[in-house]
């Protein structure tokens, strides 16, 4: 995880926000959480899970990450609980349950 | 070149999470498909137009783009875009910048259809090397789900609602592909999200290796504007091209190829009982207007068949 | 009958409306005045109105159709709200020239850069000068009363000029308040039958929009411009028509405890009604203080705000919009030209505030109104050129309060 | 000013949290109210985060700012607290009303001990349980109101019917469920 950049905030002074709201560095996105947005959770289960990988690309929110290839468990940061994964996975790997 | 489906998904992720994009929302998985395309020794520009990708992808200080971004208003996205590729031209020739960039501008469908439609023709016929993908999710979903000249015939939007009078958008939808195409552009093409996005990926991949200007127009279902359950998009994807409602195909230096055709082609009404958007289609009065779509899908695939030279 | 109801401003702006059952309304969907089309075309869809809804491509397109519509002698509206409005800004100095008196919903939000949907008078600040009659709203009962006005106004013989209804965004567009509505036939009657002076579709062919070289162009200007002066009566004569059907009385301005006010606040729009609550609790502490709520902007009522500055220490004038002259904000530009021109010496403050939708409360208007009273009192102060102030910016960071 | 109530609601896009609000400034116009219903706006995403506003008054209402320092704060979503700044401007004497199936104590406890009213409404069972769907906000509404002392139990059923008749005419399932998940939230409210 990219270390968080120090970016302007809510309360810093007209001086300090960057100039013209340019933002440098790229995706300073994935230091915002949208997980809270969850009414729903996916839960993988790993041992079912052949890593076919068909989930990782109709995740809206870009949360399920890769490790050498393989897939891990959901980035709960952003995944904000669609149930795409679970609806398309061919082997029924991952389900959906209530957030708490 | 077929990278293979696992190689590709490991590509470094382009489009990150922490947008805002509404739960379910199909623009982010169609913006993650194009930006996957890229490949990784390339860097990409990428500029979008005012709309709900825009405002979702970049509230400050938050963007979700590896790459650099620009977006400037409504009208003008693939102005705007034309006008990056112009500096990178300029500045390449004079030696000031250098390695390889692909531009890529989006656009939902009222920013490429409507108000956007005058500055994506000009992009397009001056020639600039660039790839234009639409996000089509069928009306202007950002501002609360007003009908676009993208609006399927019949569906209902917050400015054609199903009235007592009134069923919906009055109008056809307008085939912004089959314009593009006739702009002679080196390529134009339809597709949509599939399970493996290989039609989608192929298709981006070629439109970034081709010199010149190219679209993509990827349907991108609406669950809120749509008014489906969120989990089902990949199904209404695959619904909407079975039922040749979103036909896919390509248009490659003015060769019509088709990309796809069901096995067994299925009737519109499929496609149109999964969304809440139609419901009106199937109350007492309004019958005889989901005949009146499967015509003319039917007319519009055969007109397609006959340009692919089936 | 009236008929008490609670209503948000864009729904009250599009029941108004389908009361005055205009022949086109070209739209373009753009927060927060989308509400507008969006109401009206379920009218248009369940046959309420006689209305051709036109759903263009663009607030461009939505400006020419409605100069199309209007030149062919159908009264004509429309809505829209920042970058929609400077989208259409070119198309606004072409349907003044013309003298089409087209009524446009203004319904205010920042301009872009950067892209904010929240509240602000850029957008209509940003056209006070396309020769458009600009008439700002406090709030939704307001903008019910001066849509209705605006039509009369617009259509008068001795103004035929487009105008502008300004509410502010969300503040007032989405805030469900009390309103009372008159019954459609009052309406009917009130706004008449629209009788075009010229009409493509008329018996006579006639030809709109010349090339005009230099020997005419001005003189189409001064015509112009006497057409915005004649405004500034007419408005007033219409406001008292309205009062008579509705017992709401409407002028150019509204002045809040002014006769013997020590302190003045200049301010348009929605934060008069904040204002209104700071007032009361001042004059409670004994400080004798005011307020002059312009009502319509363009023609600026620089006589009527002349005479209410009269006798009045300091006044403090509140910008909901940056010009970027440098020197502050467009109203106290006006403002100050006024004062200039009645030889009226007084102390002056301006604030630029709320702009993107900051908040502005109670408070504020009471610290500006104990601000111009300290600033006032020190005599060095009245020679001395103080600069132009925001109202609610983070001067300096606050570590401790990020939440 | 002090017969003005203000009321700050707290929720996600795509729960009602809005339309609760106007339907509640509906009910005290109603009454012969003045009222503001008003939501703070950003771009609304279904489940991000947003507040909406009440003023209620005898008199009135001339204010046009967001309420910083609410009478009642009304929490639709509980997962809320600790995302959002719920307790913001309160002083300890206020009310809150939290949809939430939790006990009193746990609740203070993530309120960080708030000392004022608590009244809890199990919305989520009590809308699943009459209208088949977890949509809070009718029970929020009606424990609201309540709290507000705008009417009496029976008046404010027989309102309901009225209104709610009015706004889905002729779906009559819909109307009985509502007017169901309302008499059943002012029984839990009662206990």
């Amino acid at each position: 995880m990219k270390r968080k950049p120090a970016l302007p905030g809510p309360t810093d002074s007209w001086r300090e926000i960057t100039p013209g709201g340019t933002i440098r560095g790229g995706a300073s996105a994935v230091f915002f959480k949208t997980g809270d947005w969850r009414t729903w959770r996916p839960v993988w289960n790993q041992e079912a899970c052949r890593q076919c990988l068909l989930c990782f690309p109709v995740c809206p929110d870009s949360s399920i990450p890769l490790a050498e290839g393989k897939r891990t468990d959901f980035n709960f940061n952003h995944c904000k609980g669609c149930g795409i994964c679970a609806e398309i996975c061919p082997v029924h790997a991952i389900s959906m349950i209530k957030e708490r | 070149m077929n990278v293979n489906f696992k190689t590709l998904m490991e590509r470094e992720e382009r489009f990150s999470g922490g947008h805002r994009m509404c739960a379910g929302c199909g623009a982010p998985v169609a913006v993650r498909a194009i930006m996957r395309a890229v490949d990784p020794e390339d860097r990409a520009v990428v500029g979008c137009a005012t709309g709900c990708l825009e405002v979702s992808s970049f509230t400050y200080p938050y963007s979700a783009w590896t790459d650099s971004f620009i977006h400037s208003a409504f009208e003008n996205a693939a102005a705007t875009i034309s006008g990056v590729e112009a500096a990178y031209e300029s500045l390449r020739r004079q030696g000031k910048v250098s390695g390889a960039r692909k531009f890529i501008t989006f656009g939902g469908d009222g920013g490429s259809y409507d108000i956007g439609l005058q500055s994506l023709s000009g992009a397009m016929e001056r020639g600039h090397d660039m790839l234009y993908v639409c996000y089509d999710n069928g009306a202007y979903m950002n501002t609360g789900i007003q009908r676009s000249s993208g609006t399927p015939r019949y569906a209902d939007t917050t400015t054609s609602p199903a009235g007592k009078v009134i069923p919906g958008k009055k109008q056809n939808r307008k085939d912004l592909t089959q314009i593009m195409a006739a702009h002679n552009i080196p390529y134009a093409a339809q597709t949509t999200l599939t399970a493996n996005f290989k039609d989608l990926h192929e298709k981006a991949h070629r439109a970034l290796g081709m010199k010149g200007a190219a679209f993509i127009n990827v349907l991108s279902p609406c669950p809120r504007g749509w008014r489906y359950e969120a989990k089902n998009l990949m199904q209404i994807c695959k619904l909407a091209v079975d039922t040749c409602i979103w036909p896919m195909y390509e248009v490659i230096e003015g060769d019509w190829i088709l990309s796809y055709e069901p096995k067994n082609k299925l009737p519109v009404e499929d496609y149109l009982r999964s969304q809440g958007r139609f419901k009106h289609l199937f109350t007492s009065g309004n019958e005889g207007l989901v005949e009146s779509i499967q015509k003319q899908v039917d007319r519009d695939w055969d007109l397609l068949l006959k340009r692919c030279k089936y | 009958m009236n008929r008490k109801s609670c209503l948000s401003g864009n729904e009250a702006v599009a029941y108004a409306m389908k009361q005055i059952n205009p022949d086109v309304v070209p739209a373009f969907p753009i927060t927060p005045s989308t509400e507008i089309p969006m109401k009206f075309s379920s009218y248009v869809a369940d046959g309420l109105v006689d209305t051709e809804f036109v759903a263009v491509e663009s607030e461009h397109s939505a400006m020419s159709a409605c100069i199309g519509s209007q030149a062919a002698g159908a009264r004509t509206m429309s809505a829209t709200s920042a970058n929609g409005l400077a989208l259409m800004w070119e198309m606004l100095y072409i349907a003044s020239s013309f003298r089409l008196p087209i009524i446009l919903c203004c319904v205010n939000r920042a301009l872009s850069g950067p892209i904010n949907i929240n509240n602000d008078h850029g957008d209509s600040m940003g056209a006070r000068d396309a020769g458009w009659i600009q008439i700002y709203s406090e709030n939704n009962q307001e903008a019910y009363d001066n849509l209705i006005q605006a039509v009369r106004i617009g259509e008068h013989s001795e103004v035929q000029l487009p105008v502008m209804v300004c509410q502010d965004g969300f503040i007032t567009s989405h805030a469900v308040e009390n309103i009372e509505l008159l019954d459609d036939m009052t309406v009917k009657d009130f706004v008449g039958t629209y009788r075009p002076v010229n009409s493509l579709l008329g018996n006579e062919s006639i030809a709109m929009g010349p090339y005009e070289s230099a020997d005419f162009y001005i003189e189409h200007k001064r015509q112009q411009a006497e057409a915005i002066i004649n405004a500034v009566q007419v408005v007033a004569e219409i406001g008292t028509l309205y009062a008579e059907l509705t017992g709401r009385p409407y002028g150019l301005i509204e002045k809040v405890s002014m006769d013997d006010a020590d302190y003045a606040l200049v301010v348009i729009g929605s934060t008069a009604g904040t204002s209104r609550a700071a007032i009361r609790i001042l004059r409670a502490e004994g400080i004798k203080v005011g307020m002059i709520k312009i009502r319509v902007y363009r023609p600026f009522p620089e006589a009527e705000v002349a005479a209410a500055l009269e006798g009045v220490t300091a006044a403090a004038v509140l910008d909901k919009a940056e010009g970027l002259s440098g020197t502050g904000g467009p109203l106290y530009a006006d403002v100050c030209t006024t004062l200039h021109r009645h030889r009226n010496n007084l102390f002056t403050r301006n604030f630029v505030y709320g702009l993107g939708g900051r908040d502005v409360k109670v408070s504020d208007i009471i610290y500006v109104f104990r601000e111009i009273a300290r600033e006032s009192a020190d005599p060095g102060n009245m020679q001395r050129m103080i600069p132009y102030r925001y109202l609610g910016v983070r001067e300096n960071t606050h570590p401790g309060e990020q939440t | 000013m002090n017969s003005t109530i203000e009321i700050r609601w707290h929720g996600r896009g795509g729960q009602g949290t809005k339309t609760a609000s106007l339907l509640l400034a509906d009910v005290a116009f109603h009454t012969g109210k003045y009222v503001q219903g008003f939501p703070e706006y950003g771009p609304e995403r279904m489940g991000a985060p947003i507040t909406a506003y009440n003023r209620i008054s005898d008199e009135p209402i001339t204010i046009h700012s967001n309420i910083d320092k609410p009478d009642i704060v009304v929490i639709v979503d509980e997962t809320l607290i600790g995302a959002v700044p719920v307790r913001a401007g309160l002083k300890g004497r206020e009310t809150i009303l939290i949809n939430s199936s939790r006990d009193v104590e746990t609740l203070r406890r993530s309120l960080n001990g708030f000392s004022g009213e608590l009244f809890i409404v199990d919305g989520r069972r009590i809308s699943e349980e009459t209208i088949g769907a977890n949509f809070p906000n009718i029970p929020m509404l009606t424990a609201v109101a309540k709290a507000c002392g705008l009417m009496t139990d029976s008046e404010f059923v027989e309102f309901m019917k009225e209104s709610l008749g009015r706004k889905f005419s002729g779906k009559t399932q819909i109307i009985e469920g509502n007017l169901q998940a309302v008499i059943q939230t002012l029984e839990e409210l009662r206990s």
